[in-house]
């Protein structure tokens, strides 16, 4: 279980992470993007904080929310509309509970991933954030269907998404500005499925220390 | 990092706040979003022209808000997309009854963004369309990928649609004339020089002395492939070469835009347009007119892009019509 | 040296062919000589105006031609004046009667070299007038040395004296009204990076990163003093004050233009005018017009120059009016 | 006595001494100028080749206007009025003249040095060509009047324009380009100056090869 004070931990240690690696977000994005990534997720995060204080004490839903139309009006670029898409499905996931059980990690994952692909149009493959996510998702789900405790659980997704990071640097991308570059984007690692790895991380992290 | 500015986290406000000041007459900004619109804004009864992006491509599209071509024009931090709230804010400003029409580029971000703020209009029963401009022959188009970006040939959608809309055409039908212009314009862009977002503080990649970018966007993003520095006809060869295979221009009347980045002189893009001029003409293709300046840049990245329109009688009497705008005014 | 060129030695020609195919209606070029002059030209009856100097100030002067400024243009070697012979072309070709002005910016070898022009044009019997535009305040004015130097105030005299001849006044008019320009009308300039004249394939000075150059021409020679890259308002402020140091502009109304020099985005050149204005703003000038862009650069050299014009009635009349040229049109 | 042909010749020298220090004298003006003083003169020294050798038969005073034309019409800038009106003048003081003596020689400088001046209302001291021409013309003039034969009165107007390029470095200039600079024009010696200098010192080194 997740509780919503934990969840507030984590939005926190989420924004911290994205502002430590807002230089190497941005970076990875020189290589093979515009060179923002890092830079719009920060900003995002940062204008978030205190529209999450104002929720503080409200349910889980609310909170998720909160952040989904914080990033939307704030992020912009490719990451803004899909980070925002996820966490405001993942807000309808809990909306109105105050603790995130197993079963709706999973289901959060789904929808944000429904949520993404729905928006951005792209699949498993083209080089993007869904490269870090639907392995998290698997891994995630298979653990928690065999019984596992939550923390574990997610340990084994950012394993699987820092596998799909990995992976994404074998590939050419087929969506996003990185598509422009055609097989000069091999080699290269996508930002966006890096910063989807750094907040599954970020929350792993706070479950550890908090546990 | 050697800019005219002040704090980079600033640079979009200032700069909007700078742009009113000295167009006070042209455009006037939403208070707290970074919005430009018309000064008379909204025209009650006329179809409504609304688009936008990151900023660093001035003078677009900013520039461009005034009589004949936008009514609203939504700066994203330095290319970044702005955000649905900001497009939506542009859209409400300038309804004037008849409906907007969104002049998207083609990167997933602007189609995002301001297709999420088409959803929130239509909440609203604003009457919104769009139409998404992918000039650039440098990237392969295909349903697979996220197809060819668009880019310098906007410029033509704005001057073209926003000519039908002053007219008094209706929504469907200004739509229909800025589809025209996206079937009918292509166009490719080199440089010299990478760019520096402010907030990066780096460029954004590396080339050497001797080294060039072909085919590459606005975004400071590296181009399809680069090669040693060829000398300015070569390289203008290149760029019509790639156009002309794209679509059939063969025995037609066009209009030629050469695009400067940002950093490069009149000079160099007037030394460009004399070669592209003398092929298209070698080509039997005849020159109806040409745009030769800095209308879609990438920061202070030096280079230019080459755009090639194919004209109709519609096209090109839309073309010629008068406009009016802080960066582009025909009488 | 990385430009889109071809052989250095035909930067000057090779861009003359560019502008003329570009904008035929404007502009035709003087077989032989690197002069443009007005498609229709000569204009009976009407004051011809000819300017001109070293060519890499694009649009200056070339892109003025036209109705309401210049009637011809001449164009010399990359920074160098022209010679006697291109400026008595240029006066001949335009000379329709009511005689020619010439608008010289003031440069020892600008000002030799119209004046031989001069000398020829009054051997032939053309009535020719010249003002010198001397309005960069970074030099200081001394009977004992060369004087204050000519820069991108000169663009107004193009316009206001260009818009008197439109209206039919006769050449000593002509050249009052440019003469009443020049004396309410100063600058100064700054940059950030230095230019290379093809020519010398390399820089004409050196920059740390660091460093900028202020109060510098249009030549890529260096500037009055070096010194560390300050934030856009500090820098705007200094040249600002200098302005208003050496002419007293306060109560009355100004035109202001914030002048690219060549490889500055237009984002920077708009956050600059932000501070201009504001400054203006709290010492109570007033800025009845602002002008923002490259009107007289410097190849691609990086920064830029504030000038401020002292307006009156006549002034404001004549800057209000219709112009169409390459480079500059208003409704 | 320097007869027509050794004229001719000295007219090569000189073209041949300004395209070996083009880039020199372009430098020089780079430091403290806009940099183009030796593409200019080399423009113009060129362009003059073929309109000399159209008149190569006639006298010294046609061959001297017709460089002055022609530097005229190519060089522009300040050096080419001013270059220009100085062989004009030498021209007109040996019109129809088949050679020129020594107290033609003087003349012509004098002239010459009047005509820049005239032309370009500079004094000596100002830091320009006539920082070289002046002390060269005393020198000559000196040397002349003290009956000294040619080729030696003009070695020591080339040593007295020599002094005066090195005097050109200790001053600010007054007139031309170098003047925007103020006192940072002080170290740096005239490119006008040494261009003076360098048609001297042809001048000296044809009559010293052909004694
Ligand atoms: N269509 C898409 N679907 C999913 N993710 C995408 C898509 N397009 C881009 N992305 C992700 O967005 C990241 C880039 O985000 P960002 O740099 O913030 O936006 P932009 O590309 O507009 O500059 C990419 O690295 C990629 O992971
Ligand atoms: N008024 C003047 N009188 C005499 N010589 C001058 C004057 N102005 C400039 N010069 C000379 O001209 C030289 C510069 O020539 P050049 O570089 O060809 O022309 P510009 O200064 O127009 O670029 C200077 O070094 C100086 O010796
Ligand atoms: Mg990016
Ligand atoms: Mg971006
Ligand atoms: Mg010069
Ligand atoms: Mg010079």
């Amino acid at each position: 279980m997740i509780h919503r004070d934990q969840l507030l931990k984590i939005i926190e240690e989420i924004t911290m992470v994205i502002g430590t690696n807002k230089q190497f977000l941005t970076d990875l994005d020189q290589a093979i993007g515009d060179g923002d990534h890092g830079i719009n997720l920060d900003r995002g995060f940062r204008a978030i904080k205190d529209k999450v204080e104002a929720v503080k004490d409200r349910d889980c839903g609310t909170i998720l929310k909160t952040v989904a139309m914080g990033l939307i009006s704030t992020v912009g670029g490719a990451s803004g509309p899909l980070y925002g898409t996820a966490f405001m499905k993942a807000g309808q996931v809990v909306a109105n509970k105050m603790e995130i059980s197993p079963e709706d990690a999973v289901k959060i994952m789904d929808e944000a991933i429904q949520g993404i692909m729905a928006r951005g149009k792209a699949a498993q493959g083209d080089k993007t954030m869904l490269d870090a996510l639907i392995p998290a998702h698997e891994a995630l789900k298979a653990s928690v269907e065999s019984g596992e405790a939550l923390i574990s659980a997610i340990a084994k997704a950012v394993e699987a998404a820092e596998g799909g990071v990995a992976f994404t640097k074998t590939i050419a991308a087929k969506k996003g500005r990185a598509n422009y570059l055609g097989d000069r984007s091999i080699g290269h690692q996508d930002p966006g499925a890096t910063s989807s790895y750094l907040m599954l991380k970020a929350i792993s992290d706070v479950l550890v220390r908090e546990a | 990092m050697k800019k005219l500015i002040n704090n980079p986290e600033f640079v979009v406000e200032e700069m909007l706040e700078g742009v009113v000041k000295a167009h006070p007459k042209y455009v006037k900004k939403l208070d707290g979003f970074n919005v430009l619109v018309r000064a008379n804004s909204p025209i009650q009864g006329k179809v409504a022209l609304v688009s936008g992006g990151g900023s660093g491509h001035e003078p677009s599209h900013g520039g461009f808000v005034g009589k004949g071509m936008l009514d609203g024009a939504v700066a994203g931090a330095v290319f970044t997309s702005p955000t649905p709230d900001q497009v939506f804010e542009a859209v409400k400003a300038v309804n004037g009854g008849a409906g907007v029409l969104l002049v998207v580029k083609n990167y997933t971000g602007d189609i995002m963004n301001f297709e999420m703020a088409a959803e929130m209009a239509a909440m609203e029963d604003i009457q919104v369309a769009s139409v998404v401009v992918n000039d650039d022959v440098a990237v392969e188009n295909s349903t697979w990928t996220t197809g060819r970006r668009g880019i310098a040939g906007t410029v033509f959608v704005h001057k073209i649609a926003g000519a039908a809309a002053e007219k008094g055409k209706n929504l469907d039908e200004v739509k229909a004339v800025a589809e025209k212009v996206i079937e009918n314009v292509r166009s490719m862009g080199m440089s010299l020089t990478p760019c520096t977002v402010p907030a990066a503080g780096k460029p954004s990649f590396e080339l050497a002395e001797n080294e060039m970018e072909m085919g590459l966007g606005i975004h400071g993003e590296p181009g399809t492939f680069k090669d040693v520095i060829k000398p300015a006809d070569e390289i203008a060869e290149h760029l019509v070469e790639k156009i002309l295979a794209d679509i059939d221009y063969s025995g037609s009347e066009v209009a030629v835009m050469i695009n400067g980045l940002g950093g490069t002189p009149l000079m160099e893009l007037y030394i460009m347009n004399r070669k592209v001029s003398n092929l298209l003409e070698e080509k039997g293709i005849k020159v109806y007119k040409t745009l030769v300046g800095n209308y879609m840049t990438s920061l202070e990245m030096a280079g230019g892009s080459v755009s090639i329109l194919k004209l109709d009688d519609e096209l090109k009497e839309l073309l010629d019509a008068t406009a009016d705008t802080p960066a582009f005014v025909q009488i």
